[in-house]
């Protein structure tokens, strides 16, 4: 329902010929993923590169295509709606803001570059005791000759498995509050001290504990400056929020469409069951709650196109609520309209309800979001 | 909080409960790993919980059976989700195959198979659905065609429990030429990997209930004795399910009932062992109110259950009073197991967590059974 | 669908509940009207239900109560809300005042103030809430100073039930110097239109419960005597009224179950009758589901309710059962209602239909007795 | 969080100052609306005239501002969130549409000028036996000498008591379908046989049973083409849903700003209820779906501008859905969240509940809204 430019639904088009071309059936899929084991294939995701889709929201200086917060929602939402095991482009399009703030020329230019090229990258925030509470940061960065020796343990890493990098945020002091005395750290994928071991999830291969143990980053390693995680972080919510939104959108409008075809073709009783007062309503509401995640997302992404240094912690929390939750609802619905075959895994609906389930949790849990909410309501 | 003993429970009941418990967690739960990546339980474990007299508990002594009532089949649920047992195939196999042959057989064929099904040595199944059925019922299409003393039984079925493990089997087919439900009959079948004209399709991989077998089946004149018809006439299947269904929805609503209280138990424990902020999840006022009203849920699912308990025992469940169980405690379990998966955090993702398990497991309790939708029109029918 | 008897019945209840009936239909309902315009219920229809010995049935006869339990309470409440009277204040006089007396009040207080509460001679009220309090009642600020042998009382109340026609009153006020819970005292005063020191507010003007009394009350230097101190001694109020509170949250749940129920049962009536696109709106599905999602709910709340009543009646309601039962029955009476209403289309919202009232009426169920926040924190605690 | 032009914004800027000026109190509102039995003052409409505000969305040749949809609406949601007792406006701009696309010259300048010089007009179509299903009308318009001879009992007509003209739909002729042989009238205040009675509701005055009792109306006042209701009603449902839609999404968040405000500055427990995770939650959930309306509210009636011809059966039914369920829920919850103040008559409150509630009923049920959507999508 929201009015794209020309050169939006064009953008929007190109993907969607993709997808069905390459990811259309399960037969594609599951070619691409070792039978659904795997979230991301880097073949398909270099054809995209080709295409330089990879270089949407990434300035022209660095060999990216511009374009702004709605472009790298519209890739995230299509994509998504797609099934194009693509799951490393979230973690790496939201990784790619710190680099460009705050980084230096050369992690500019190694990170954006490869980015543009297919390449994936991760961010490690999460502890093990500090989940939706970064501040609780442990993982210890201590100043040594020329750099930092890293010690801890770090969870729900996704990507980190096939990243060129990951974006550390450790402790460098204990002096001040909570929030102070983070740093990040560009960790190039191999440096010795750093093992990544997978995690198993209802979603398959997807996130990983990272373990540091006396892991050496020199001077250069530093993304911004020393101390300064937090603010750092903060300034990059905005587009974690909305593309995170943008890729529920994309999986919700998914299960909405499997379950609409599925109830349309599904006969009980001599009809279809989708022509039943009760479904049809169920669905009716569902529909009714895309488009509002859609008008949502998009204006939210229009806001911070119009001013990308403004903070949007009410919007980008209302978009990243309401596109998740609502996901998860079309799934948990879909799932019970399509009865038993909502329930086999041949049928994708049990895999948009594993997706959807989950992503109420990371990038702030709901609960999270619904106190920033009202926090700006001086609440 | 420990559930309280229910008011239709007694000294004996419990120590079934007692020894349930202990077959599933020391017995059951060291082999689930394998169930799941087979796919399918170890059918030594029927065979072993035979011995222990924990199958077919409600089916007479003379038949091999505990004597007991559905109470002891409740236990026998309730502690199968409390140990977090995916696997087993009991509530199928005793409550509702067993049943059947009991309310329907000819006393011959009721002292041939019900004792096999009461030591675990055979598995029982029903099959019912087809592809092109599901709740409706009407459009069976498994033909069987009387054959001398035989019938020839040609068709196929799919999601059944227990297809890949059962040595007994109920089809749900279509015999003669009455239309609709009317031409239905429920015919009993004894099968092996080599039974001529059966065939065990591929174990469905699904969600949840990872490790017990859901299958499709193929039937291609498979022989079965004339006198195999339960109840002995042919178009009696459509009643014959009707008067057993609400017994077998109760079973559902009470998988799902121990789901529930296993859902905030665990949440419970882990909120108030996790911290965040610096202090217990179970401190933030979300947390607190949200377990307060999944504990009330609780409470008022377990009161309705109870109720819907001594109702059975005494004979007096009626369908609708079924129908009600079925969908709205099923609902609830889901509702709060999704609940408490949230808090849970990403943890409830993890595989290491059972909460992610108890998502996934409980989710097809609202539509196996007769879907939610269809309970709802049943209930609408009583007003 | 008329309610099964619940299991706590017999036929000498079922007696009172006849006579309860046909007091309401026939006695008070006419008088409505009146007590809407006037915006209080007459009091010769107090002293009506005490010659009916419709009051106090669950004190002792010895103090001219009925002798009952809180069974003929629960018969009385039902009774009310099946007739659709949102007038007479009987829930507070019966449940709540006269047992606050019969609980803490010394052998002589209750020979004279019990029999004039059972005969309806005296309306009862309590007068906990402040404008700055509500459900917390550390912040109460009504003081009692001590006086010689009296209490001078000053201070202000509000939405206080039987406001206006109220004889007696307990009052809640803060005595001596210790802060907290722990200065809180429940005094009782004998008090008229004419008694200095007391003051008789505003009726307020609700969204529903029109022609009940809810006041605002005012004391200034109103004399009390000091034996009139609840207990004998000060500082007993707070554990005086949590020890009360579960019988007036089951009170308040057992007015949401009645509500519940005859909002489906007029519903259910309704579109059975009422006809649109050519046939019933009972025919259409989503009037089907609807309904039977809302059956459901009044046979799972009932269920619990019988039970959270024979708990009571056995004298084991703990405070965290009460506490659900008053947050869950009165949320899903609210969830009814609305969905009732709905169903109704434009004549939910005529004052003609009974629906209207029941869904104003109802709403203010889930605030009054503790809110059901504060209900749920306590269920929390108890986890 | 819609985005509004200057224009638009400096509109919304004039009503809001105005309201808080004339009827920011609650003695205000009850000078106004003697107690709140009224739900419209004809003085404080006749200053809302005089600023040219009535003939937002009229075109210039019948001395109105122009405008459209969007106007319309933000004229709505604003009076309606200002509380301004102008009850009769809604159906007067809804019931401008069929004038001024099918009534004759002389009953535009009659009826719309009057609209603009703060008369208003009122629509008689629901029977006591054809709510939602208008098809089922039985009101016989019967063909005699120069005119029609009107018999039979409308009901739920809003405006009836204050109206310069009812506009009735009434049947004509019994063959064809049950969609076809209906047929519009403009019926002037007074005409002989023609009585009305207000109906008593949680509303207070509101609507009116209207009985028609051989009631004679000459030729002249046939609006558009006899037999064709069915379609010039069709015609007008976009504007019909969408201003409802506009109406409640000021109520509801008067109501979401009423409660705000309570919980903020109430105590318990020595803290402003508010801070509770309980209340903040519920709240932030509220502050989302409101935002959603919104956006979905203008972005239809974007679309209605764009093309007023469109039937936007999906989006309009959306749009009404949306918005009248969601002001039901804010006021049902901020009355919860009043404790016993929501339930006060003195609070506002209670007032937006019973303003909300009946929001899902007129104007075709949630069932009815529901059952297009489905629709729509081929169920």
């Amino acid at each position: 329902m929201h009015a794209r430019t020309p050169e939006q639904a064009a953008f929007a088009a190109a993907i969607d010929a993709f997808c069905r071309a390459k990811t259309g059936t399960r037969a594609q899929r599951d070619a691409l993923t070792r039978n659904g084991t795997e979230a991301h294939s880097p073949p398909l995701y270099a054809q995209m590169a080709e295409l330089g889709w990879l270089g949407v929201g990434i300035p022209l200086e660095y060999g990216g295509s511009g374009g702004g917060m709605t472009d790298i929602c519209l890739f995230a939402e299509r994509t998504s709606y797609g099934l194009a095991p693509v799951g490393g482009y979230v973690t790496t399009a939201v990784a790619a803001g710190p680099y460009m703030k705050f980084g230096t020329r050369e992690q500019r230019e190694k990170v954006l570059g490869g980015i543009i090229r297919g390449r994936v990258e991760a961010i490690s925030i999460s502890e093990p005791g500090a989940g939706s509470d970064a501040a609780a940061i442990t993982c210890r960065a201590a100043r040594t000759s020329g750099g930092f020796v890293i010690n801890g343990q770090k969870t729900w890493c996704s990507n980190a498995h096939l990243a060129d990098h990951l974006l550390l945020v450790a402790r460098t002091s204990n002096s001040g509050s909570r929030h102070e005395g983070l740093t990040m750290f560009c960790v190039p994928a191999g440096t010795p001290g750093m093992e990544i071991r997978g995690i198993p999830t209802l979603g398959g291969k997807e996130v990983n504990d990272v373990y540091f143990t006396d892991c050496f980053l020199p001077e250069s390693t530093v993304v911004g400056a020393v101390d300064q995680a937090w603010p750092q972080l903060m300034a990059g919510l905005n587009s974690e929020r909305l593309i995170l939104a943008a890729s529920m959108l994309g999986r919700g409008r998914r299960a909405f469409d499997d379950a609409v075809a599925y109830v349309k073709e599904r006969k009980q009783f001599g009809k279809p069951v989708g022509s039943f007062q009760a479904l049809k309503h169920r669905i009716a509401d569902l529909a009714m709650e895309l488009d509002c995640c859609e008008l949502l997302l998009y204006r939210v992404a229009a806001m911070a196109d119009e001013a990308p240094e403004r903070m949007l912690p009410r919007e980008a929390s209302m978009a990243k609520l309401k596109a998740t939750e609502t996901a998860k609802r079309v799934a948990l619905e879909g799932m019970q309209m399509m009865g038993g075959y909502g329930y086999a895994l041949e049928y994708d609906m049990e895999s948009h309800l594993r997706a959807t389930v989950i992503s109420t949790v990371y990038g702030g849990t709901s609960e999270i979001q619904r106190d920033i909410i009202g926090k700006t309501l001086g609440l | 909080m420990t559930a309280a003993r229910s008011r239709w429970s007694s000294d004996e009941l419990e120590q079934v409960r007692n020894l349930a418990a202990s077959y599933f967690t020391k017995e059951v739960l060291p082999n689930v790993p394998k169930h799941v990546a087979q796919g399918y339980p170890d059918k030594a474990l029927y065979r072993r919980a035979g011995e222990l007299g924990l199958l077919c508990m409600s089916i007479p002594e003379a038949y091999g059976g505990g004597g007991g009532t559905f109470a002891h089949e409740a236990v026998l649920i309730e502690e199968q989700v409390r140990a977090g047992d995916p696997s087993m195939g009991f509530a199928v196999h005793c409550t509702i195959v067993a049943h059947y042959v009991l309310a329907y057989a000819s006393e011959a064929q009721k002292k041939r198979w019900l004792p096999k099904l009461a030591s675990g040595e055979w598995v029982g199944a029903i099959a019912m659905t087809e592809p092109g059925t599901g709740s409706d019922l009407q459009a069976i299409s498994t033909r069987a065609v009387r054959d001398g003393d035989f019938y020839r039984v040609s068709g196929s079925k799919t999601f059944i429990s227990n297809g890949r493990v059962c040595d007994f089997l109920i089809i749900a087919a279509r015999t003669g030429d009455a239309k609709g439900h009317a031409g239905i009959s429920l015919l009993c079948a004894e099968v092996s990997d080599t039974t001529p004209g059966f065939e065990r399709g591929r174990i469905l991989d699904k969600l949840g209930g990872k490790g017990q077998d859901t299958t499709e089946l193929f039937f291609d004149d498979l022989k079965i004795p004339a006198t195999n018809v339960l109840g002995g006439e042919e178009g009696q299947g459509f009643i014959q399910l009707m008067q057993q269904l609400p017994q077998e929805r109760l079973s559902t609503a009470l998988i799902a009932m121990a789901s529930l209280e296993r859902a905030v138990d665990l949440t419970v424990e882990y909120t108030k062992q996790r911290h965040a902020f610096g202090k217990p999840l179970f401190a933030l006022q979300n947390t607190r109110f949200e377990l307060a009203e999944c504990a009330t849920l609780r409470r008022v699912c377990r009161s309705f259950i109870d109720d819907c308990i001594e109702s059975h025992l005494k004979g007096g469940l009626d369908v609708t009073t079924a129908a009600m169980a079925k969908y709205w405690v099923t609902d609830q379990a889901c509702i709060v197991a999704d609940r408490c998966l949230q808090l849970f955090g990403g943890y409830g993702y993890m595989k290491e967590y059972p909460i992610a398990h108890l998502f996934a497991d409980t989710r097809v309790l609202r539509i196996l059974a007769g879907a939610n939708e269809v309970m709802k029109e049943l209930v609408a029918r009583s007003l």
